[in-house]
């Protein structure tokens, strides 16, 4: 066996200890060295959208993931939302995750607890931001939001009536906002589009889990204007509105990992066009 | 008799729910309720016959003495506890202690662990099979090379990559899927149909 | 076999120590949670006695977690609560006022017929429920996937080939829309299964093919982030929460 | 006298120049004062115009909508509706709405037992009430009566009720056309071809067979076409005598499949072969079963594994570890995002519809086989849609959306 057959035939179990170990690596040493992410057109086609919107324009969020998701999903929601506090753009929140609510109490007010200490005024409830809360059948409540806001949620998550929220004083329906964003993980997204864009044109944007994004890519340009995938989206947005954070940190693992798979595919490769070796084709 | 009747009742069942989709009525959106609530209580009682065959198989191999038997033990006395712990009178739901910390110090770190060994499994499959073999493996092994990349800041190379990355995943994928998601409609609407009318009957077995 | 034994035995005594020492630092359920993380990872080098051990109590224990969901959060409110309320009022005192519905017989008794199939003479009678849970989702799939998967994709085929933008024509968009457009039809002739992948059909088919296996490329390279995402998460669990060196 | 001079000048003074200069002083709240005076008039009235019944629904929902004066708006805070069922009843708040907002969609209770119920085709009577921003609204006359009903047919899902029937047509025309003996084509499938092979390697080697079903239930597509392709596994296993593995993730797919492979031992001659323990019960969380099923293949080392039917992200951990044991792998499901791994780790991959048209391929069931005769159809005739839609926006229309457009 020459070292080309050998490179071929390289048991697994190194890739596996070499992942692990340059992984952990760049997870424990995360801290020393950045990475500069290179940020794409469809997650700066969100940044452009809100760094354009005036102060006092309003944005719809729903948060449309639970629990589970958290980890994935949460560094981009606190990346808009910094960003949307930061323009002075006000955030009408909703869910259409059943169990969502108390995740996304909790969210808006840690992220509205932030923005105040980091751009030293006040966020406040009712005023910068809102949370209406939630409603089950999501295509029948993104529907019915077309129509008025009130239609589902005549009071907001605290049970105050939406007309007595300053923020949401003659705001009726999509049309009174200037655009949507969805961070899901479900199938809320698709409904976004079929129910949400295809019936009310309104400017919608996404962000969803890493394995769920190249589904949405096709719809970049027609029904979204931008797309936000995972942790290197949300890593991308926060280098965008200057506040790294978990995302960020996560992204020294992310290239090593990137890197260290790239490396073992080439070295397969190497390995096999130099050995003249033919194994069976992969099968479809 | 016995074949008729489950092929009549698969054949009303299934015309109703087809209906009902077009009918915005109370009393058909109730039945419509009505008869998913039903599906989901039969398969609560389907569990029975799981854990019936869970316990038949592992009790046997520790009588049987079969390799590695001593491991069906653990998974017995593992299912009991449990049990125990979830069904104790006078605890009565599952808020209670134990049942709770069960779930999150016991399932939860073996769930999440299996799951993240797909991180492993990933590097390796990509090791071993994104190789020039023949052209369609060359083109698989292109497009995932590109995306893959896209993660790596590559300084001036990043811009073009980047760009390639999102062409690959908003064209080609889109009509792949497209023509993916037609197909599965198709044929999963057909095998319906297929079942509605009796025709796919192999879920009822040849006795 | 000797040495390997005495092998075996001196892993597992320095792997009781350190749970010693771990339950002192850590707590119980920390450790627990920790080792069980650490035996399933020794899958990756090799099948071991304490994968063995994490995956069979892994079975027993998610089975019986399920079976009690089931009970507790189906069986008790919406069968019995509503067969008869004042038998569940002990643990879900909201429901013991409710008028009992009757109706909910049917699937005790589908329930029940179901359960018969364990006896050898009576078990063709648990087709009955099969067959109502089949023709239930057979009648929904038909509709479903005929209107998501067929019908909105026509909505969405009207591309224009020509595409003219701001600056006039736009060749890139143009390109893109030729390549959708030759690329669903090729996969669609790729799906046809009827006629021989034979001459300019054959050609299709071909192209189908090239074009799917871009797309399970991108899809596979994309996805390796999420599942690193995962093993970070773990990495976390194991180095931060539990030995408590990253924060 | 003169006492009497400096009194008179007094109240001169007090009568004359104090409210003077105290007028002076408030000189910003006498005009306000005086034009709340002038204010407490109420706002215009508004005029109830109808009262419309949402289409293609249940009921139980009216949209009241009224007309106001353009001048008004800037007067009020905004409307309050009210309800009663008899215009001389007693009128009840429904809901507000933005002074610029002139409808309200009123939603009552599906159910009797619900205070908030509204009954269908029965009579409502509508008050609308603008708030005025002084405090001062004014009220409409009652308008109504107003119904509301449910629909028989969802008119806006006709697109759907025509794909339905022509889709139920060509199934049953090419099924009726096939039981007349008319010889059909069905090319052939790599995997399937493959079973075969696969079947005698395991004999040869005197390993076991895996079959996993996935984690689908019973009802979902993937796992229906799995069971037929089980039936022909599980003969072919029967006629060489191999030993078949199947862990099962849910309990009725575990009592179907002991059926299916039962049937296809008796078909072959071979009922005595069978017994319950092969098709078995594992545990109905998905990792958990992914932890046991690696188990039993780096134990049991099958010769051949099978995974046909829904898959979720234990795809990949399944199929690593099924070709670490160097087994022949051949796959199969409907879950788009599963089938590129099942792709790069398996040797044989059927992809979606591959997987239902397998079940059709292997039984060689004329019926079966007919209604593969019309899915090619159904996509001949999309992409002669595709085809028209491509030229009709070419020459300006875009109609062909809105013909096919389903309204929820």
């Amino acid at each position: 066996m020459n070292i080309f057959e050998k490179m071929v035939a390289l048991d697994r179990r190194w890739v596996f200890l070499f992942l692990f170990v340059v992984v952990s690596f760049a997870y424990f040493f995360r801290n020393s060295f950045s990475v500069d992410v290179v940020t794409t057109k469809e997650v700066e086609s969100i940044y452009d959208f809100i760094e354009g919107a005036e102060p006092g324009d309003k944005i719809l969020m729903s948060f449309d993931y639970d629990p589970s998701s958290l980890a994935e999903l949460h560094p981009m929601s606190r990346a808009i939302m910094l960003h949307c506090f930061r323009q002075g753009v006000q955030v009408i929140a909703v869910t259409l995750s059943q169990y969502g609510a108390g995740m996304v109490e909790e969210v808006l007010r840690d992220v509205s607890a932030e923005a105040a200490e980091l751009y030293g005024r006040e966020v406040s409830y009712g005023t910068d931001y809102c949370f209406i809360g939630y409603r089950p059948y999501p295509a029948f409540v993104i529907l019915g939001m077309g129509e008025n806001f009130r239609v589902f949620f005549p009071r907001d998550y605290y049970d105050t009536l939406l007309d007595d929220l300053p923020i949401m004083h003659r705001v009726r329906n999509y049309d009174d906002v200037k655009g949507v964003l969805s961070i899901t993980s479900g199938t809320t997204s698709d409904m976004w589009i079929i129910y949400g864009n295809a019936r009310y044109n309104m400017p919608l944007a996404l962000g969803v889990t890493g394995v769920m994004a190249t589904d949405y890519y096709p719809y970049l340009g027609n029904a979204l204007f931008g797309l936000i995938g995972g942790w290197k989206g949300a890593a991308e947005y926060e280098q965008l509105v200057d506040q790294p954070h978990d995302a960020n940190r996560g992204m020294p693992a992310q290239v090593a990992a990137h890197l260290t798979i790239v490396l073992f595919i080439i070295i397969g490769n190497i390995g096999y066009l130099m050995s003249g070796r033919k194994k069976p084709k992969i099968g479809v | 008799m016995k074949r008729r009747v489950p092929l009549t009742i698969v054949f009303i069942v299934s015309l109703f729910m087809v209906i009902q989709y077009f009918v915005p009525l109370d009393s058909w959106a109730w039945m419509y309720q009505y008869l998913i609530d039903w599906t989901i209580i039969i398969g609560v009682f389907a569990l029975l016959l799981g854990i019936w065959s869970l316990l038949r198989v592992n009790y046997e191999k520790i009588q049987r003495k079969s390799e590695n038997w001593q491991y069906s033990i653990v998974t017995l006395l593992g299912l009991f506890i449990m049990i125990i712990v979830g069904f104790v009178p006078g605890w009565g739901n599952l808020e209670n202690y134990t049942y709770q910390h069960l779930f999150y110090y016991v399932l939860v770190p073996i769930q999440a662990t299996m799951f993240s060994l797909l991180a492993f499994f990933i590097a390796s499959a990509a090791f071993r099979a994104f190789r020039a073999r023949s052209a369609l493996a060359s083109l698989l092994l292109f497009s995932g090379l590109i995306i893959m990349i896209r993660f790596v800041p590559m300084g001036p190379l990043s811009e073009p990559i980047s760009e390639i990355a999102t062409w690959i995943l908003q064209v080609p994928n889109l009509a792949a899927k497209r023509a993916i998601i037609i197909g599965i409609g198709l044929g999963a609407a057909a095998t319906a149909l297929k079942i509605m009318l009796g025709i796919e009957r192999a879920y009822l077995g040849r006795d | 076999m000797a040495a390997r034994n005495i092998a075996g035995y001196v892993v597992l005594a320095l792997i009781v120590i350190a749970f010693a020492i771990s339950v002192v630092l850590k707590g119980l359920l920390l450790t627990v949670g920790a080792f069980l993380t650490l035996f399933i990872f020794s899958f990756l080098y090799k099948d071991n006695p304490y994968y063995k051990f994490a995956e069979h109590l892994f079975v027993g224990v998610s089975a019986a977690y399920w079976m009690c969901m089931g009970f507790w959060g189906t069986m008790v409110p919406n069968l019995f609560g509503k067969l008869y309320p004042p038998m569940v009022g002990g643990v879900l005192p909201a429901l013991k006022d409710n008028p009992a519905e009757f109706h909910m017989v049917i699937p005790l008794i589908l329930g029940i017929m179901l359960l018969m199939r364990l006896s050898s003479k009576a078990g063709w009678i648990s087709k009955w429920a099969l067959a109502f849970i089949v023709g239930t989702t057979a009648g929904l799939n038909l509709v479903r996937y005929l209107r998501s998967d067929f019908i909105q994709q026509i909505n969405n085929t009207a591309l224009s080939l020509y595409v003219t933008g701001a600056t006039g024509f736009d060749l890139g968009a143009t390109v893109s829309n030729i390549v959708i457009f030759i690329g669903v039809m090729c996969g669609l002739i790729y799906f046809f299964f009827s006629k021989e992948h034979k001459g300019a059909f054959g050609v299709g088919a071909r192209t189908g093919i090239i074009v799917l296996m871009v797309t399970f490329g991108a899809s596979f390279g994309y996805t390796v982030m999420a599942r690193i995402s995962l093993l970070v998460g773990r990495m976390q669990f194991l180095f931060g929460d539990w030995l408590g060196m990253i924060r | 006298m003169r006492y009497k001079c400096i009194i008179a000048a007094a109240v001169l003074f007090v009568g004359l120049i104090l409210p003077q200069a105290l007028f002076a002083q408030e000189d910003a709240e006498v005009p306000d004062s005086l034009l709340a005076e002038v204010q407490l008039e109420p706002p215009p009235q508004p005029v109830v115009t109808e009262g419309v019944d949402r289409p293609n629904d249940n009921g139980h929902k009216l949209t009241v909508k009224w007309k106001y004066p353009e001048e008004g708006v800037d007067l009020i805070e905004g409307f309050e509706v009210y309800r009663s069922m008899s215009p001389d009843g007693e009128f009840q708040l429904r809901g507000q709405s933005p002074a610029d907002y002139f409808e309200y969609f009123d939603i009552g209770g599906v159910d009797k037992s619900d205070p908030d119920y509204m009954a269908n085709d029965e009579d409502y009577y509508y008050k609308i009430v603008a708030i005025g921003k002084n405090g001062v609204s004014s009220e409409s006359e009652i308008g109504g009566p107003f119904q509301t009903s449910g629909q028989v047919f969802h008119t806006g899902k006709i697109p759907v009720l025509i794909g339905v029937v022509i889709f139920a047509f060509f199934t049953v025309y090419f099924i009726s056309s096939a039981k007349k003996g008319k010889e059909l084509y069905v090319r052939p499938l790599a995997g399937i071809e493959a079973v075969d092979e696969a079947v005698g390697r395991a004999t040869e080697m005197g390993k076991p067979i895996l079959y996993i079903l996935g984690i689908g239930t019973a009802a979902d597509i993937a796992t229906i076409a799995s069971f037929t392709i089980l039936g022909r596994v599980a003969k072919k296993v029967a006629e060489y005598q191999t030993d078949l593995i199947v862990p099962c993730y849910e309990p009725i797919v575990m009592s179907i499949a002991q059926d299916v492979v039962r049937s296809a031992y008796l078909e072959a001659g071979r009922p005595d072969q069978y017994n319950d323990d092969m098709v078995f019960f594992v545990t109905n969380a998905q990792f958990a079963y992914v932890a046991g099923v690696n188990g039993i293949m780096v134990r049991e080392r099958p010769a051949t594994n099978f995974y046909l039917g829904y898959f979720a992200a234990e795809s990949l951990i399944l199929a690593e570890t099924g070709n670490s044991i160097g087994a022949i792998q051949i796959a199969g499901t409907d879950q788009i995002t599963q089938i590129p791994f099942f792709v790069v780790a398996c040797d044989y991959t059927l992809i979606g519809e591959e997987l239902y048209a397998a079940s059709a391929y292997l039984g060689r069931d004329p019926l079966l086989l007919g209604s593969l005769k019309a899915e090619d159809w159904a996509k001949g005739i999309l992409m002669v849609v595709f085809l028209i839609g491509v030229l009709t926006v070419a020459f300006g229309w875009d109609g062909i959306r809105e013909l096919v457009r389903v309204n929820l």
